[in-house]
């Protein structure tokens, strides 16, 4: 039996990432790992929900959130969750150039998205001196949207060392479920995202 | 045999570029929802007291298209992940209700 | 490579441990690292109830017991308990599915290593400076107002050990849903395999909301945010919900497992059926999902009003029924049944009346206006060590001594098995049961000293000589484990057992098996023995058996993060820790960078070597 | 109150529960002697689902019995093998069913109880005392009434007498369990409760939450007087002069060393708002020395010198100046003197 992992159009199958044992782990494993997420998020929300209005005589929501920012930083994630969508299209198709370009927009678009959100920490820090420490709305502002940085951050370091790793050796069984687990948690950092901007920005400007 | 397995192939391809025009339009209802949450806070046109379920509803509708398609949970072979998600998503509800209560009790 | 173990040198056996992706040797690590802290854990139990063994007594400072009951609930719970439990999820669950290995053997070292590393964190605070002394609950604002590091040490240890835990969860689910041998379907799994993967599944929606609540009080604390200072907004109401939202769940997860060592027990040694399959499955699946919806009733008291308080007893009495179906199969299990009672049995046997009344007063508890009396009262303390000990440390006991020959070879001695009993069985409802009555008669818990002139010595006093009986129990316990090594090896079936972890060699080989097994239904090994066969068909040809490589790195990244832990701790009185922060962040994200970027395919046992072995 | 069965009845239980016990604690602290409206609700639901768990229990042990006694191996019969049920579909129903039932019966006095005693409607009417719990001594303020007190917080009897309960520090918890259930104080929000006895007497009360080293040395206490009592009490606490010079020498020469190291910093005599330290009016008529001690005079100097000895972590310790054995001593003699109204803890217990 041959362990040599690597695909040719013609043994390619029609699920590369779940097609090794590993590989059908990982993606579960990924899954069920998303499922906690799920529970950490809520619980970063629920501390938000409860602290919103807890200003202290420090800035509130509706003084200091722009919304042209934030829809800027809105379209550059939802993008880069479609631009993930092509990247694991043209996996299946077994076309590893296509994979990685679609993938190398997907990271700048994520950079793109990390700079924006840094600027406006920036921006609310310096102009406003609104910090963590500011008041409760302050800390668990800083926190969630913060967290949701990190994962961006995180996904970043892990999109990167995975193109950087492969790109020499193309796609085989062996690194297809960590292409397809990357995006996964991708798309998951995108719906995050969608309820930060829903909860946090809109819901504090109205 | 090599011309079985195009056919396959080329099979599997038709039904990937079909697979992907719906992740576009799923992609394109996404934008248009998140137009609309922005432009009804925007411009203010709505009563607080509607447009907060409003916009929770949007958001509700872009993360299940986010779930379903882009990240396939509507596929076979995906019972087990959405189970997880549903079970975390019922925590969630209930960590929300928790907590969301403080703020007005 | 040999399978058969040969004499290797101390240094080489501790290499291999430090390395190991076994999952019957990192079952091994997680009960010498849980049999450890239990013991820590028991001993400062006792130093708990010698200071209040009389009224007014200064055994130990005012300071010093707050600090012994927050180490001893928080070890007990996260360092004791939880790693046992996992430890023998980990050393027999594999086999009763009948699978090779653990789906991710790389992290499934890495959640032990985390998890030690983080009980010693945790530990290291007794030397440094001093212990938390916040309750294992950490309640805010005393946890911020605390002074010292020590509730630093909580938030660090506790991140550290839980991130292991979440992990080893997530491990077991994809473990139990892909690597189920050939026919073993769901409703054939062991009740073990069951309980094991409800418990994950409670692991993983649950800890999320601790790792949540630490970091808000990391945050407080280390960085000055205001999520609990009341004077800038915060409400501390909210560390109550987001830890009790973990801390309900958390009791289920203490619990369901010893549930699954129970129903292997009652079933193996009444020679028949566990009575009720199906409804126990389900009954356990909807103690889990109700264990999510009744986290207030530990918050009866604070305030959330008329509606939150009934809604919340409501939920919490429903527990009740799931868990009566599960007491009454058990006994109708038994019932028409050949019972042969041994030590494993003798302490299956007792936890069905301790239990039952723990779980009684449970529901007691869950009338919240009698609550109001209830809460934090000796009441509760005897509620909890009653469905802990009675419950889970019962399940623990019995499970050692039921599945010891599996994982270390040996027999425990069956004389010294029931001395052990028969005094801790004695020793616990001496210590506990008076409890009730203190609490009602107004001794609330956590209170350094108790007065002469109201009525609560001799309680306290009994309650004290109860928990010498148990220190014996454990004692015996110990020179049992040592004096059965010398002796012979174990057979591979010598309860005459039902399940798939007996057909494999005591200990079993480090692949399980050779050939993977064809089950045909519940209780695989004992349908075959009546069919006469006494053992499973391979489902698969012998063929070459992938097998994972050994690693250091799990334990290398742990290590990191400890140094890092210890340095965010510190960095508050110093900006010059803030290395330690980077050394340690670097050494851990280096590890993990190295992981994955060096393929690690492991490596084949060829068909020649196992034809090679005997069976 | 009495949702589900007649006063008398529940007399009868509980006393049969007593004399299975054989003592049920210190009367006035105990929660089985219950004397206040509260607790008695609390003690109604104990009983009940007590003999509910009773019930359960028994049926549990009997099944347990029997088994243990019937379905042990026997000898000669180690190769029987049993019949491998897999189950029974009407057992498993009837073991379902009943503690449903079970559980209902003890469900619904649990919901009225808990909306019962959640119901403040005649707030209005009634004395309502704010509560302040501190590390490690608790406030009262009598709203509206110009009168505050420490550890020591008189009731009439007969009257609903409704607490806000509020922390300044962290959360403790207000528990008098021969009266009533806990309540937390937080210090975010205002709790609220009430207090309800018809049994005049001093009963102990007791922090039930973790709040620091003393937090099982933060006791205090309720004394109940009647009405007319209380009345009394109110008038007299009223006409507290704060200024007023003691009799003797020795208290004189206190009066002018409690004012000389500042005391007065912390703490009020008088119905002053102050709540840094406990308000020391009628001190002499206390029932305790810090909330734990025998209320002489020796405690007192010994608490004056050196109060981390009693109260570790307590707030007094080092914010004040160090005192000689004199000032102390003339200092703690001008507190005993002290005296604010003939209601005293010793004319309710006598
Ligand atoms: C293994 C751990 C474990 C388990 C299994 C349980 C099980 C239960 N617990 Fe317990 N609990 C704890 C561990 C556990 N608990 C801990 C550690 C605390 C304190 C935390 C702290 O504050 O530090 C606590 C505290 C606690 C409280 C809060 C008390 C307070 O602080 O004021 C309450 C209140 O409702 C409660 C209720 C229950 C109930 C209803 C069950 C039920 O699941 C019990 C169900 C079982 C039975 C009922 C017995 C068998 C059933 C039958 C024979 C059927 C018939 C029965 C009836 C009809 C009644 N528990
Ligand atoms: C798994 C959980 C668990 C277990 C097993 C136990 C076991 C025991 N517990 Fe505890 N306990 C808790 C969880 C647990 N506990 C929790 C969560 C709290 C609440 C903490 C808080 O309020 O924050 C608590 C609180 C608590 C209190 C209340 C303290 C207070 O409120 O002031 C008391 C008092 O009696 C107590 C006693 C005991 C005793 C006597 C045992 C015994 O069963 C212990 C038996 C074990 C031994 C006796 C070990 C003997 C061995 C040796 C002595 C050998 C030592 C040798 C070496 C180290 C080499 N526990
Ligand atoms: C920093 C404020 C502060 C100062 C100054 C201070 N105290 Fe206190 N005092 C307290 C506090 C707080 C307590 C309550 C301690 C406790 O019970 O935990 C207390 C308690 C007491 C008590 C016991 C009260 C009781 O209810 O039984 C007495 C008596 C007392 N102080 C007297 C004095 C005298 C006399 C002085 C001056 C020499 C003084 N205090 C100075 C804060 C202060
Ligand atoms: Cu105040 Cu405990
Ligand atoms: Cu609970």
């Amino acid at each position: 039996m041959s362990h040599d992992h690597s695909l040719n159009p013609e043994t390619m199958p029609e699920e590369p990432e779940k097609a090794t044992h590993e590989g059908k782990n990982k993606f579960l494993g990924l899954w069920f790992f998303l499922g906690g997420e799920t529970v950490l998020f809520a619980c970063l929300f629920g501390t938000y929900l409860a602290l919103r209005n807890s200003t202290a005589d420090g800035p509130a929501s509706t003084d200091i959130f722009g919304m042209g920012l934030v829809f800027a930083m809105t379209l550059l994630l939802l993008t880069s969750s479609l631009t993930s969508v092509y990247a694991m299209h043209h996996m299946k198709n077994n076309d590893f150039k296509r994979m990685q370009l679609w993938l190398g927009i997907t990271a700048l678009l994520g950079i793109a998205f990390l700079t924006l959100e840094i600027y406006e920490f920036a921006h609310y820090i310096i102009d406003y001196e609104f910090t963590l420490r500011s008041s409760a709305f302050g800390s668990a502002f800083y926190t969630l949207v913060g967290f949701h940085g990190g994962h961006v951050a995180f996904g970043l370091a892990w999109l990167i060392a995975l193109m950087v790793r492969n790109a020499k050796r193309g796609l085989n069984l062996y690194n297809a479920p960590k292409f397809y687990t990357f995006s996964l948690y991708w798309h998951f950092i995108d719906v995050v995202w969608v309820f930060i901007f829903t909860v946090v920005y809109l819901m504090g400007m109205v | 045999m090599t011309e079985n397995i195009d056919k396959v192939n080329s099979f599997q391809k038709r039904k990937r570029k079909e697979e992907m025009k719906k992740q576009l339009i799923s992609f394109a209802l996404m934008i248009g929802f998140t137009v609309i949450s922005f432009s009804l806070v925007a411009t203010g046109l709505m009563d607080n007291m509607f447009i907060i379920p409003v916009l929770l509803i949007l958001a509700i509708i872009q993360v299940a298209f986010q779930f379903y398609f882009f990240m396939h949970m509507k596929d076979k072979d995906h019972e087990m992940p959405a189970l997880m998600i549903y079970g975390g998503l019922w925590v969630a509800i209930l960590v929300f209700i928790a907590l969301g209560v403080i703020s007005w009790w | 490579m040999s399978i058969t173990a040969q004499k290797r040198g101390f240094g080489a056996v501790l290499w291999d441990y430090l390395t190991t992706v076994d999952h019957k040797k990192i079952g091994i690590l997680y009960l010498i690292g849980g049999g450890f802290f239990f013991l820590l854990g028991g001993l400062e139990a006792v130093i708990i109830r010698i200071q209040l063994l009389v009224p007014e007594n200064d055994f130990i400072s005012a300071g010093l017991y707050n600090e012994m009951f927050t180490m001893h609930g928080t070890t007990m719970i996260f360092l004791a308990a939880m790693p046992l439990l996992l430890g023998l999820m980990n050393a027999i669950m594999p086999l009763q599915i009948g699978a090779r290995d653990v789906a991710f053997p790389f992290l499934n070292s890495l959640g032990f290593w985390l998890f030690m590393f983080g009980g010693i964190v945790l530990n290291l605070s007794w030397f440094l400076g001093g212990a938390p002394d916040a309750g294992w609950t950490s309640y805010a604002p005393l946890s911020l107002q605390s002074p010292g590091h020590g509730v630093d040490f909580y938030v660090m240890g506790l991140q550290l050990s839980g991130a292991g835990t979440l992990i080893g969860g997530i491990n077991f689910l994809v473990t139990i849903v892909t690597m189920r041998a050939p026919g073993m379907t769901y409703m054939r799994m062991p009740l073990f395999s069951w309980t094991t993967f409800i418990s994950s599944v409670l692991i993983l929606f649950a800890f999320p909301a601790l790792t949540v609540a630490l970091f808000l009080l990391m945050f407080d604390r280390m960085f000055g945010s205001a999520f609990f200072d009341v004077a800038l907004g915060g409400n501390t109401v909210i560390w109550q919900h987001l830890f009790w939202i973990f801390g309900h769940p958390e009791v289920y997860i203490l619990i369901l497992p010893a549930f699954g060592i129970f129903s292997e027990i009652f079933a193996t040694f009444s020679k028949k059926r566990l009575f009720g399959y199906t409804a126990m499955v389900f009954a356990t699946i909807l103690i889990a999902f109700l264990g999510f919806m009744v986290w207030a009733h530990h918050m009866f008291t604070v305030g959330l009003g008329p509606v939150a308080n009934s809604i919340f007893a409501i939920a919490t009495m429903a527990i009740a029924v799931p868990t009566g179906i599960k007491i009454f199969n058990w006994l109708a299990t038994m019932w028409g049944g050949r019972i042969t009672i041994n030590s494993a049995m003798l302490w299956a046997l007792a936890f069905i009346p301790s239990f039952t009344i723990g779980g009684m007063t449970g529901v007691m508890l869950g009338a919240s206006v009698a609550d109001y009396q209830y809460h934090d009262t000796y009441f509760v303390v005897a509620h909890f060590h009653y469905v802990i000990v009675g419950g889970t440390v019962f399940g623990i006991f019995a499970a050692l001594h039921y599945w010891w020959p599996k994982m270390f070879g040996r027999i425990l001695h069956e004389g010294m098995g029931k001395i052990s009993f028969w005094t801790f069985f004695i020793g616990f409802h001496l210590t506990f049961f008076i409890q009730h009555f203190l609490g009602l008669m107004g001794m609330p818990r956590r209170y350094w000293v108790f007065f002469g002139d109201q009525g609560l010595d001799t309680g306290n006093l009994i309650s004290s000589i109860g928990a010498v009986f148990m220190t014996i129990g454990v004692i015996v316990f110990l020179i049992n484990i040592i004096y059965t090594a010398k002796l012979d090896q174990a057979p591979a079936d010598p309860w005459d057992g039902r399940s798939l972890e007996w057909t494999t060699a005591s200990p079993p080989v480090y692949y399980n098996f050779k050939q993977l097994p064809l089950v045909r239904g519940l209780d695989p090994l004992w349908i075959e023995k009546m069919e006469g066969k006494g053992k499973l068909t391979p489902a698969e040809p012998v063929d070459e058996i992938h097998m994972p490589n050994s690693t250091f790195v799990p334990f290398i990244m742990s290590f990191g993060f400890s140094v890092a832990s210890i340095g965010f701790i510190y960095q508050v009185d110093h900006s010059a820790w803030l290395i330690a922060v980077y050394v340690g962040m670097g050494i851990a994200l280096g590890s993990m960078l190295y992981r994955s970027l060096k393929d690690d395919h492991g490596y084949h046992i060829t068909k020649e070597e196992l034809e090679r072995e005997a069976d | 109150m009495k949702v589900w069965m007649g006063k008398s009845k529940a007399i009868f239980l509980l006393s049969s529960l007593a004399l299975i016990l054989a003592g049920c604690g210190e009367e006035n602290l105990s929660a089985l002697i219950p004397k206040g409206y509260g607790a008695e609700s609390s003690m109604d639901l104990i009983i009940l689902s007590t003999i509910i768990m009773l019930f359960v229990f028994i049926i549990v042990m009997l099944i347990y019995i029997i088994v243990l006694s019937r379905f042990r191996v026997k000898k000669g019969q180690e190769d029987y093998i049993p019949k491998q049920v897999e189950g029974n579909s009407t057992l498993e129903t009837v073991w379902t069913i009943i503690p449903i039932i079970l559980v209902i019966i003890l469900a619904v006095p649990t919901v009225t109880a808990t909306f019962d005693l959640a119901d403040e409607s005649d707030r209005e009417d009634g004395l309502e005392i704010e509560v302040t719990a501190n590390q490690y001594w608790w406030h009262f303020n009598y709203e509206g009434q110009e009168i505050q007190t420490s550890q020591d917080m008189y009731i009439p009897t007969g009257e609903r007498v409704h607490l806000d309960l509020i922390s300044s520090d962290v959360i403790h918890s207000f528990w008098v369990p021969a009266l009533a259930g806990k309540m937390d104080t937080n210090p975010e929000n205002v709790n609220t409760m009430f207090l309800e006895t018809e049994e005049e007497g001093v009963y102990y009360g007791k922090c039930a939450e973790l709040c620091g080293p003393s937090h099982s040395l933060m006791d205090f206490k309720v004394i109940a007087v009647s009405p007319e009592e209380f009345e009394q009490w109110v008038e007299d606490m009223q006409n507290v002069d704060p200024e007023e010079e003691p009799q003797d020498a020795v208290a004189q020469d206190g009066k002018a060393a409690f004012e000389e190291n500042n005391c007065m910093g912390c703490h009020a005599i008088g119905s002053s708002p102050s709540q840094v330290g406990p308000n020391l009016t009628g001190y002499g008529d206390r029932t305790t020395v810090a909330g734990i001690l025998e209320p002489t005079k020796e405690n007192l100097v010994e608490w004056l010198i050196d109060p981390e000895s009693i109260k570790p972590g307590n707030e007094m310790t080092g914010n004040y100046p160090e005192l000689s054995d004199e000032d102390a001593n003339d200092i703690a003699e001008y507190l005993m003197q002290l005296e604010a109204s003939e209601v005293t803890p010793e004319s309710v217990e006598n």
